[in-house]
């Protein structure tokens, strides 16, 4: 075990529901609730879990994009939410993020060098001229795109060439921590692949650490050294890829994992088919926030909130009902 | 071998655009039979959602049109049939559900109106019939309370809900084939399991032919029977789902089964296919796939593949797999 | 349902009462003291500074504005000068003329506008629909004076088919069928004017509110339940294209009568959009005043049409 | 034989001998191919040409009076007639489009500074700001226009000098209309505020400044510039009603909307056509052309096509 990149600790972040005339605030929706990992150097942390589960704010709220309800994130000690400005902007050189969307993650009205250039001119690292072009290219051809792509504009781009200028963009300032928030969803198959091996490569080159949050237990399998499952705003599972994949230990996990279509006519395994939908993250159930779709739900998960803990070799675990499985 | 319900003969759908000439699906053939699944795979822009469409005699006209090809439906050529005609098949004997859950049905009519509809129409029910079956195929799919739910607007339910409500909606003329255009794709994981174990299980019971679209590998080998692969508005492999998933032959199909990572095998890297789809407007001289393929040679460069039989049942459009080369 | 109108009007409080504190602010910012009317023109100094306490008119003006508020909400709008009468009396004959002249043309031109744009939007880039659009871009570009104008002085000059203006033939003396005939023998011009303005915004307003619903997934589901095309036309898509159109109409009611105020003074049609301009151009302020006041209400009251019009066609609304 | 291709750029590469198309270069090309907007280009040229060279194109002054040909019917000498003070009619609609153009652009400016101005602020920072801003254009769009403009103008032009009420017009309109396009920019504002692209300037540190000028109001343009042409035809019109109804900008300052004024005598009305006619076509032909280019410009902008 290396070094952590980042840890983050109790991350929370709520935002108010407001109604009415003089929109006051009727209550919370706990998109982010008390999560806690860490990343080491040099390696990826996928983050899974369904629509609305908080993956995407988590991401952005450790980037501090917007502000944290409360809790801490730490780059390598030091303290994100309490940086003051002039901390913050050489914080930012260190940590990047890769959208999901490759249509409204570019600028429609920069060109692709403008695009990637912009944040080397604003961190004061290059001027505007020839070595700026120089940097933006050597960016542009490790990523995978041309010199001469620099003075065109993003509508002349495929989705998956527009993907590769985000990471471009991501990668301008030299930064050791990624973000990848979705950055293959929205691409074809094929394309994907071309993406994520791209990712990969760079990690290597680069030594790069990812949090890589996706809806895509494969992907995220493939790319991931430790994965986190959210539901809800809350982590329910932490392990290493293989412990978490071989041997799953909360029942959404579980549920997750025999979910996924496998592309193998032979293997049709019977699946756990969770019942109901995901409940608003508005008005979360009591206790253990699963336990409405649980199969094993038990009284004490209506009523308590399971611990977040260690069963041994770094797998973390909220479930009440963890030691019968 | 069963008697084949529909049959897909040389279909060209083309579209008339500023730019030039799409031809959307060019020359595409296929069998589905009574009670049987096929699958239709291939990436965005394939032609594999216009195909549908033509035979739902949809095609967006005036831009779109159905320009050659034949299709034999319980051995009348739907193309043949007057509009009237058509639409006593449409909705009765051929029924549609589509990939967006959250827009596919109206928002300002009540669920209850939407799927009564169809049965005023072809089944010829007054209202209060209608409304009774319409609950009854509500309990079908698996929604509980159906006379609460008959009452309600698409706003009030989640995705997974309203989907459910489209394939009643659907299923509710017992129609002899459904064409799910990428049902699940919208969904998560959870609730996709939920609504392919719901399509299976109501194929047995109620023996309907599917043809279901999808870019999901992992969603064939879960449901099809059969599968054909697109690409650029060609069928480039026709096999059965054991088949296919086992002795893929055209390279664009093993391309897309080594471009998703497997959750079984570990890989440091995937196989990816190099560049993009290729514009519809300037397709490559040729095989369509040659610039992306590593085995091209200089045949494939000038002269177009055709879809022949590999061994029986198992068609191929691929000059390298007949040794043709 | 009725929640939603309590919330509704809950919700125009404030915007009445900034509009008031506006309108009071424009009055008090008009030339002369506004005591004169009452008064013979030899007033000595001290019959006038007696007028101005009587009035109120010595006190500061939020006490001012808070009496001229409290008087309102009683119904006194004070005296015309004009007319030398109780504003409140006087205005509703006008009122009622223009309502005439204006039910008429709205009728009109919505049952003629929206089944064309509907058509228009089915039969996107047809000869039909290139007529009518180019038909709605020269009508919304045309001003509804100089249209006017030229109906005059094309049908009641060159060729006298219609009277040049009035509301009646002077001197008729008649009642019943022929001065209701009469009458209409008056509207047809100005209504022209109305109608074919009207026309040309809202059926460029529905074609495209047509347009953008046709394109919608859910009219895919529809055809493809097998339903006639003019089911999925008239009601599936109809009844979500008329979400943005009852917002239009909302707008339209208040503009409207808005319009009639040159049209009016132009066609001499005694109604309310004619006597603010007498009251103008005779600085009748009491008469402005009130004018203002019921153009404004009008205004609201068609915002207030238009949500609960808007809460009935999308049931998505009540929820929120 | 096997090919490899190396970067997946190829079709990149077949583009490349294709010249770069910025976006705004994308608007003048898809305006070009729209007939209606050339059409609405070349009258709006036509009108600003006439306009700006007016002294050039006439040998009259348009104030210069001459009691001793009042009323002449058109002739060689004088196109379009004189007026009552002799003064040569075609001299004045050529004057007249000058001011109405410049009523016209300034109301614009007022309406669109305004607008951008407060819908930029309400947009960007939201909270009470905006909801007060946003109450006080509900208020403002809630008054009916003609006979607010019309009060307005009566009352406060008795406190402006006559040569004045030029510059009162444009104030009195642009105030009136700016809270429609306030609220569309501050929706405009929202939307843009949560793409991707404003996330991603904010992670890469870039500047609020910038990320205001450089992010946000580009992408503000199109529309800004869309609802300037369309707003500037709805000035037009406003303008020569007011004047009309003479209280616009008052003669002998000549402008479309108070040449038509004479029409309001009924003489003229029905035997000196020529002296009515010509300013309302003007203002026809000035307004349609603005309404095509505006309505071509929109279609040109939206963002949907650039997919």
């Amino acid at each position: 075990m290396s070094t952590p990149v980042l840890e983050v600790k109790n991350l929370k972040k709520y935002f108010p529901i407001q109604s009415g005339f003089l929109k006051t605030r009727q209550g919370d929706v706990k998109a982010v609730d008390d999560i806690s990992f860490t990343i080491q150097e040099g390696q990826t942390l996928g983050l899974v879990g369904e629509s609305g589960c908080g993956k995407t704010t988590a991401g952005r709220t450790i980037l501090r994009l917007t502000d944290a309800t409360d809790g801490q994130v730490l780059y390598k000690g030091k303290d994100v939410f309490k940086a003051s400005k002039k901390e913050m902007m050489e914080l930012r050189q260190q940590m990047q993020i890769v959208f999901q969307d490759p249509y409204s993650s570019l600028n429609p009205r920069m060109t692709i060098g403008e695009i990637i250039g912009e944040a080397l001119v604003e961190h004061k690292l290059y001027k505007k001229g020839s070595e700026l072009t120089d940097r933006v290219t050597e960016i542009l051809e490790l990523c995978g795109m041309a010199r001469y792509h620099i003075n065109r504009y993003p509508h002349e781009f495929s989705g998956g060439q527009r993907q590769r200028i985000g990471i471009a963009r991501a990668l301008a300032l030299n930064p050791s921590f990624i973000v990848g928030d979705e950055p293959v969803s929205a691409l074809d198959v094929s394309i994907q692949a071309q993406v994520i091996n791209l990712m990969k490569d760079l990690q290597q080159k680069l030594g790069l650490s990812y949090l890589f949050i996706s809806h895509d237990l494969s992907v995220v399998k493939h790319i991931s050294d430790r994965v986190g499952v959210m539901y809800l705003g809350s982590l329910v599972e932490l392990a290493d890829k293989k412990d978490l994949y071989d041997t799953p230990k909360h029942p959404y996990t579980q549920a997750l994992l025999s979910a996924i279509p496998v592309p193998d006519p032979k293997k049709k395994t019977k699946r756990i088919i969770l019942q109901g939908d995901i409940p608003s993250a508005a008005n979360p159930p009591s206790g253990c926030k699963f336990h409405t779709r649980c199969p094993y739900a038990k009284e004490i998960c209506k009523a308590e909130v399971p611990v977040f803990k260690n069963m041994g070799s770094n797998h973390f675990v909220a479930c009440h009902l963890v030691d019968q499985f | 071998m069963g008697k084949n319900l529909i049959e897909v003969k040389g279909l060209k759908t083309y579209f008339y655009t500023k730019k030039g000439v799409i031809k959307a699906v060019d020359g595409v053939d296929f069998a589905i039979q009574s009670g049987k699944t096929l699958g239709i795979v291939g990436e965005s822009g394939c032609g594999k959602s216009i195909t549908s469409m033509s035979i739902m005699g949809l095609v967006p006209a005036p831009h779109g049109k159905i320009e050659g090809g034949e299709i034999f439906f319980e051995d009348r050529d739907l193309l043949k049939l007057s509009e009237e005609e058509m639409r006593k098949i449409r909705g009765n004997d051929i029924s549609m559900i589509f990939q967006e859950p959250m827009t596919s049905l109206n928002p300002v009519f009540t669920i209850g109106d939407q799927i009564t509809e169809v049965l005023i129409l072809h089944q010829k029910l007054d209202k209060a019939q209608a409304t009774k079956k319409a609950m009854d195929m509500l309990t079908l799919v698996g929604i509980a309370r159906a006379e609460k739910i008959v009452k309600e607007y698409p706003h009030q339910l989640s995705g997974g809900m309203r989907q459910r409500v489209m394939i009643a909606m659907a299923l509710s003329c017992m129609p002899k084939l459904l064409i799910a255009d990428e049902p699940t794709t919208a969904l998560d994981v959870t609730i996709q399991a939920q609504i392919l174990e719901l399509m299976n299980g109501l194929k047995e019971r109620l023996d309907t032919a599917i043809m279901l679209i999808t870019h999901d590998l992992g969603v064939i080998a879960e449901m099809a029977d059969h599968v054909v692969v697109m690409y650029a508005g060609k069928v480039v492999e026709d096999a059965s789902v054991e088949e296919l998933f086992e002795n893929p032959k055209h390279p664009y199909t093993l391309g897309l089964l080594n471009s998703k990572p497997n959750m079984s095998v570990e890989k440091d890297r995937l196989e990816n296919i190099p560049g993009v789809v290729p514009n519809p407007i300037q397709l490559p001289e040729g095989c369509y796939f040659h610039p992306r393929c590593k085995y091209a040679t200089d045949k494939c460069r000038q002269a177009q593949p055709e879809l022949k039989e590999y061994t029986s049942g198992h068609k191929v459009s691929c000059f390298m797999v007949h040794k043709e080369v | 349902m009725l929640k939603y109108i309590c919330r509704r009007l809950l919700h125009m409080i404030p915007v009445v009462i900034i509009m008031s504190i506006c309108i009071f602010g424009i009055m008090k910012m008009a030339p002369g003291d506004g005591v004169g009317y009452n008064l013979s023109p030899k007033a000595t100094p001290e019959q006038k500074v007696a007028e101005r306490k009587r009035l109120g008119y010595d006190r500061p003006v939020y006490e001012q504005y808070l009496r001229w508020v409290g008087r309102t909400v009683q119904g006194d709008l004070g005296d015309s000068s004009i007319y030398k009468q109780p504003v409140s009396r006087i205005i509703r004959p006008f009122i009622w003329n223009s309502f005439k002249l204006n039910v008429v043309c709205f009728l009109f031109s919505y049952l003629i506008s929206i089944p064309l744009g509907i058509i228009c939007a089915v039969k996107q880039y047809s000869k039909w629909d290139n007529f009518w659009s180019v038909f709605s871009t020269f009508g919304i570009s045309m001003p509804g004076f100089f249209f006017a104008l030229l109906l005059i002085y094309l049908f009641s000059v060159k060729i006298p088919l219609f009277p040049i203006n009035g509301m009646q033939t002077p001197g008729l003396n008649a009642s019943g069928m022929t001065a209701a005939l009469d009458q209409l023998n008056h509207m047809v011009l100005p209504a022209i004017v109305i109608v074919i303005g009207g026309l040309a915004g809202l059926l460029r307003y529905t074609r495209t509110s047509m347009l953008e619903v046709i394109k919608q997934d859910y009219i895919r589901t529809a055809r493809s339940k097998g339903l006639k095309e003019k089911v999925v036309i008239y009601k599936h898509a109809f009844r979500n294209a008329l979400i943005p159109i009852i917002t239009m109409i909302g707008f339209e009611i208040p503009a409207l009568f808005s319009g009639f105020v040159i049209l009016e003074t132009i066609f001499l049609w005694p109604g309310i959009g004619k006597i603010l301009m007498d009251a103008i151009y005779r600085r009748d302020y009491n008469l402005v005043m009130a004018l203002n006041l019921f153009f404004a209400t009008l205004t609201l009251l068609g915002n207030l049409l238009a949500d609960i019009g808007y809460a009935a066609v999308d049931p998505r609304i009540k929820v929120e | 034989m096997k090919i490899e291709i190396k970067k997946p750029t190829l079709s990149a590469l077949q583009e490349d001998k294709e010249a770069v198309i910025g976006p705004w270069k994308m608007i003048w090309i898809r305006l070009r191919e729209n007939k209606m907007a050339l059409t609405g280009l070349i009258i709006m040229g036509v009108i600003i040409f006439i306009s700006v060279f007016a002294p050039f194109l006439t040998p009259y002054d348009p104030y210069q009076y001459d009691f001793g040909i009042t009323f002449q019917a058109p002739s060689m000498k004088h196109w379009l007639g004189t007026d009552e003070m002799g003064r040569d009619y075609l001299t004045r609609i050529l004057y007249g489009g000058r001011i109405s153009m410049q009523v016209g652009l300034f109301s614009v400016t007022v309406a669109i500074g305004l607008g951008a101005l407060i819908g930029g602020i309400s947009g960007y920072y939201g909270g009470w700001i905006d909801n007060i801003l946003m109450r006080v254009g509900e208020v403002i769009s809630s008054l009916p226009f003609m006979p607010f403009a019309i009060t307005i103008s009566a009352v406060l032009g008795a406190r402006v000098k006559e040569e004045h009420k030029l510059y009162l017009i444009m104030i009195i309109i642009g105030t009136l209309s700016w809270p429609g396009l306030a609220r569309l920019i501050r929706g405009q504002i929202l939307s843009l505020r949560e793409q991707e692209f404003m996330q991603a300037a904010t992670a890469l540190g870039i500047s609020d400044r910038k990320k205001i000028v450089k992010h946000l109001l580009p992408n503000t343009y199109g529309y800004l510039i869309v609802n300037a042409t369309l707003g500037m035809a709805g000035a037009i019109m406003s303008e020569s009603a007011l004047s009309f109804l003479g209280l616009g900008v008052a003669p002998p300052v000549p402008t479309w909307g108070n040449l038509i004024l004479y029409a309001r005598d009924m003489y003229t009305l029905m035997y000196r056509p020529w002296l009515w006619v010509p300013p309302g076509i003007c203002i026809f032909l000035a307004v349609l052309s603005i309404n095509l280019i505006g309505d071509a410009l929109r279609d040109a902008v939206d963002p949907k096509s650039n997919r």
